[in-house]
């Protein structure tokens, strides 16, 4: 392809996307943006697979039959929206298994909130409200994402992590109304996962390396910073109205804006997860690398079966 | 024995099959062999604990003495559930937890085929939606008993291995008692001798495709039915209970 | 904090550290790698139970809310525990238990060693009796820590693995809060920060004996001074605590 | 050895026999007394080893820390007991590997009450209570077996026992004083054990194909329905004390001889259990061959590094 014809494609590239004409598979796209998106994408794949985890670990433990199926059925979304998201990353040529090796190497991130525990039934709670509420907040704009396969798994992702994040509310408020135990657990819950989760959007603006070039081409339609304070501003409300309290001191309403004004982040632990310290870090890749471990002679057996049937029909004629 | 003691301990079993089963299976969840099964296991665990659901309330609301459908699931001692011990042996690998399954599918779905005939309007028509459920379980474990059995030469000899371990459990499916017979003679209950020889025919056929063998019937263990368990259960209901008994009369 | 407070809570901390990591090495029971293994291993759960039933006994007397050793031990939630993290790590395998024993162990001797000296009488006493019971925990894991470093190529990869893997959970034994600071300026506890130096150096000269490399200091996990525990103690507690929750108020 | 002298030991070996003389491990011996004594020996050595099972599923969820404590005493009593019966066995040209993979291919047995599960708490004090008064029964006589190792083993055993059988029945005791579930408790689990351990005397003396040549070498001095009477006339007062009922439809006291006179004993379940059928045989071998697997190669660790120090000590020199 000649210089020309490139810098050709570029600029119809561009032109679709400022118009926001979606993307799709088959048209040309510019390496980086294919790049960009595949880690975005594998990346966000990857931690619905790790979210399972922390979930996971509190499904044999549900305090009745209800709270058990619908836990049950929130992971059980969460690995379908593991495998949209898989889907997606495929049509853009990335390699489903080679993808989880890179997770399980440490070489691609998954999000680092699932590097927390869960100590308690209230964790239950806390993540679908928190967690899956910040979720969402990123998770909206990519509806509109420039890329049509992400844009139409998201819509799909969006309307169940909004579901979750109701039940997840409904679960913070039934601890919130219940005794003192159970408002204590709940408020414990908060307090290790508020900041957490405020971290789940990322470094402040000021030092994101790729939210520039993101927004650019629309992959990326708001900062880190307004995404943070979208949620700040939502969420506060919310945990007043059933009495809990936001484990931030500096934590104060500003009149004048109209927004919820919070304390520093502490960035430090937030690298420090980043980087695998963690309190989980270890125990989640080696479970899902267990997983994998595990469930090779299963693999290798339903390839060979499938192989056999080929042949015999082939045979068959 | 009265038609209505009779009638709890026959749903109060079928209830705690599925929710020991369930339980079971949702100790997966997160670490299945391949994506695709996390969402398959976790399906089926669902659909289980549904079926749990349903019967235990009916039981609870049979039985009359104010208990309700998570009394019974988690504040009995280990006496006094009544599932069969095949679905409280452990997860092990995924050939065993797919021989279990299997084994326990057949024999699950042929029973709910006939209970859509109770007589018992209640038993009919959980019957009826838990067919639905039941006929997607049997076709998921009968496609995977025949994928390993006819795959590799390891998983032969693995899934193999683990239908000839889990087979000493099979035959306490078919056992009948009294309550069975009160049942029975109610038009309420399943005919288990009948089923028997139609789960053997199923089994059999599958395994027939899987190149499997079909073990010999020998010695079968008993004692779920009369609520003598196995050692893993009790592991099973301290992890499964702990809530409701760390944390007594609250709501969640 | 009043000294009481902190002096409950220093008690506390010790006993659990020796109940939960005896409630680890019980699990063993019957699954050692060799019958003299068994005999040793159950040896020390049976002596790291003792100290527990000592401290633990104290504890709930200094309290003076009418506990006492058992409630505190098994009827407490999860939040209320205070053993550091390191000991309810799980087995996993031969080579993890005995690194997690052997990191405690010397941890757990010299801060007897030190609080045989405690102005507190009662402390000083069980330090004493439990410092001759550790001494042997410390020879034993030492042997073993050694024979499996320069023991054969796979033991040496998986001993050092193991330290490797439980070595951010050592720092946790080093650090001290308002509470350690009462009870040094009371003459009641134990300087960590000198111990830090003494285990380092006990550590080092047997990992050489071992050919063992000793890991580097990074970042070090926190959290079961303070009741925040790993996910793998709310498992340990419902098993540990079943009995106590689910026949509440008996004595056995 | 010529034949006459052959027959000369044979008669200077009875003749201590009948003297109540101990045989030594450098004593000739004929060659199926040893062969007996090896397998019954290295037998009550896998029972000991086996028994750790049943029991140490219970430490765990010992209901408070004094049980606790004395269930692990237990169990490590037990671990000692194999130690010193294997150990009498190796006095025989027993090898201890080799009898255990013996246990683990079923071609050398284990006493068949450990086949039995412990479901409940009750159980570890119907096992000390009913299963080492039992093996006490059995054991008590071989105190004065006429193989001097076999003999000096029994009299350690036998102590710590006895001490067993005493806290077994203690727990029985409390339970039984306790509250109506644990009176209920301790009345379930007597059900469970009282006939097993019944079946512990072995088959009934018509049946019993060892018994006579043993007896007359004094391995064994006194019939397996004598001493199953005998275990029968000090339980029964002793359930009847605490409050609990044997499980006999059949039992009663006959004032003339002084026996309580029992039902008949499912002999089936008996041979059924021996031949591998009860509820944890597969378990408690299976339990027994993965912990031998899991430690082979700590087990080799201890044997290089032996080899090893000797390698140094003989350079050192």
């Amino acid at each position: 392809m000649s210089e020309k014809d490139s810098i050709e494609l570029q600029k119809q590239f561009q032109a679709k996307i400022e118009a926001d004409i979606k993307i799709e598979p088959k048209d040309w796209m510019p390496d980086d943006y294919r790049k960009t998106l595949i880690r975005q994408i594998t990346q966000h794949a990857h931690s619905e697979i790790v979210g399972m985890l922390p979930e996971g670990n509190w499904i044999t433990r549900a305090p009745n039959l209800r709270r058990k199926a619908v836990l049950l059925a929130k992971v059980q979304d969460e690995a379908g929206h593991g495998l949209y998201l898989y889907s997606a990353a495929e049509t853009l040529g990335a390699d489903r298994e080679e993808s989880i090796d890179d997770m399980h190497t440490g070489k691609a991130k998954y999000s680092s909130i699932f590097n927390y525990p869960t100590l308690s039934w209230a964790d239950m709670g806390a993540i679908g409200w928190l967690v899956d509420g910040a979720a969402i907040m990123n998770q909206v704009p990519l509806c509109r994402t420039s890329y049509g396969p992400y844009a139409r798994a998201m819509v799909r992702v969006c309307k169940e992590e909004s579901f979750h994040q109701r039940q997840g509310y409904e679960i913070m408020t039934t601890l919130a109304n219940g005794t003192p135990i159970q408002k204590e657990m709940a408020q414990d819950a908060l307090n290790r996962f508020w900041w957490p989760a405020l971290m789940m959007f990322g470094p402040s603006d000021a030092n994101s390396k790729h939210t520039a070039q993101s927004m650019a081409w629309k992959i990326k339609r708001h900062t880190n910073d307004e995404l943070r304070q979208k949620f700040v501003d939502a969420t506060v409300p919310q945990a007043h109205l059933i009495g809990l309290t936001i484990p931030d001191a500096d934590l104060k309403f500003n009149e004048e804006t109209g927004h919820w004004e919070f304390g520093e982040i502490n960035w430090e632990e937030f690298y420090n997860v980043i980087k695998g310290n963690g309190p989980c870090n270890k125990k989640r890749i080696d479970d899902r690398r267990k997983a994998k471990e595990n469930g090779m002679w299963v693999r290798e057996a339903a390839r060979a079966y499938a192989d056999k049937q080929k042949e015999r029909m082939k045979k068959a004629g | 024995m009265t038609k209505q003691e009779a009638l709890f301990e026959y749903t109060l079993r079928a209830g705690d099959d599925s929710l020991i089963l369930g339980q079971r299976l949702s100790e997966w969840c997160g670490h299945g062999p391949v994506l695709e099964e996390d969402i398959a296991m976790t399906n089926i665990a669902l659909d289980l604990i549904g079926q749990a659901t349903s019967l235990l309330a009916y039981a609870a609301e049979v039985e009359g003495k104010d208990r309700d459908e998570d009394q019974l699931a988690f504040l009995r001692y280990e006496k006094e559930y009544k599932n069969l011990l095949l679905v409280e042996h452990p997860n092990i690998d995924f050939g065993v937890t797919m021989a279990r399954q299997f084994l326990f599918d057949v024999f699950h779905y042929h029973f709910f085929k006939e209970l859509t005939q109770s007589s018992d309007s209640q038993l009919a028509a959980i019957a009826e939606k838990s067919l639905k459920e039941v006929t997607y379980h049997v076709k998921h474990s009968s496609e995977w008993i025949i994928r390993l059995g006819d795959g590799t030469e390891e998983s032969h000899t693995r899934i193999q291995q683990a239908v000839n371990d889990l087979w000493e459990y099979t035959g306490e499916m078919f056992v009948m008692d009294q309550v069975d017979e009160i049942m029975i003679a109610e038009g309420v209950g399943v005919d288990l001798a009948r089923i028997k020889t139609i789960w053997h025919d199923h089994v059999q056929q599958v395994f027939e495709r899987a190149t499997l063998t079909m073990p010999e019937y020998g010695y079968m263990q008993l004692g779920g039915r009369q609520g003598r368990h196995t050692e893993y259960m009790g592991y099973l209901l301290s992890e499964m209970q702990y809530m409701q008994r760390a944390y007594p009369n609250m709501q969640w």
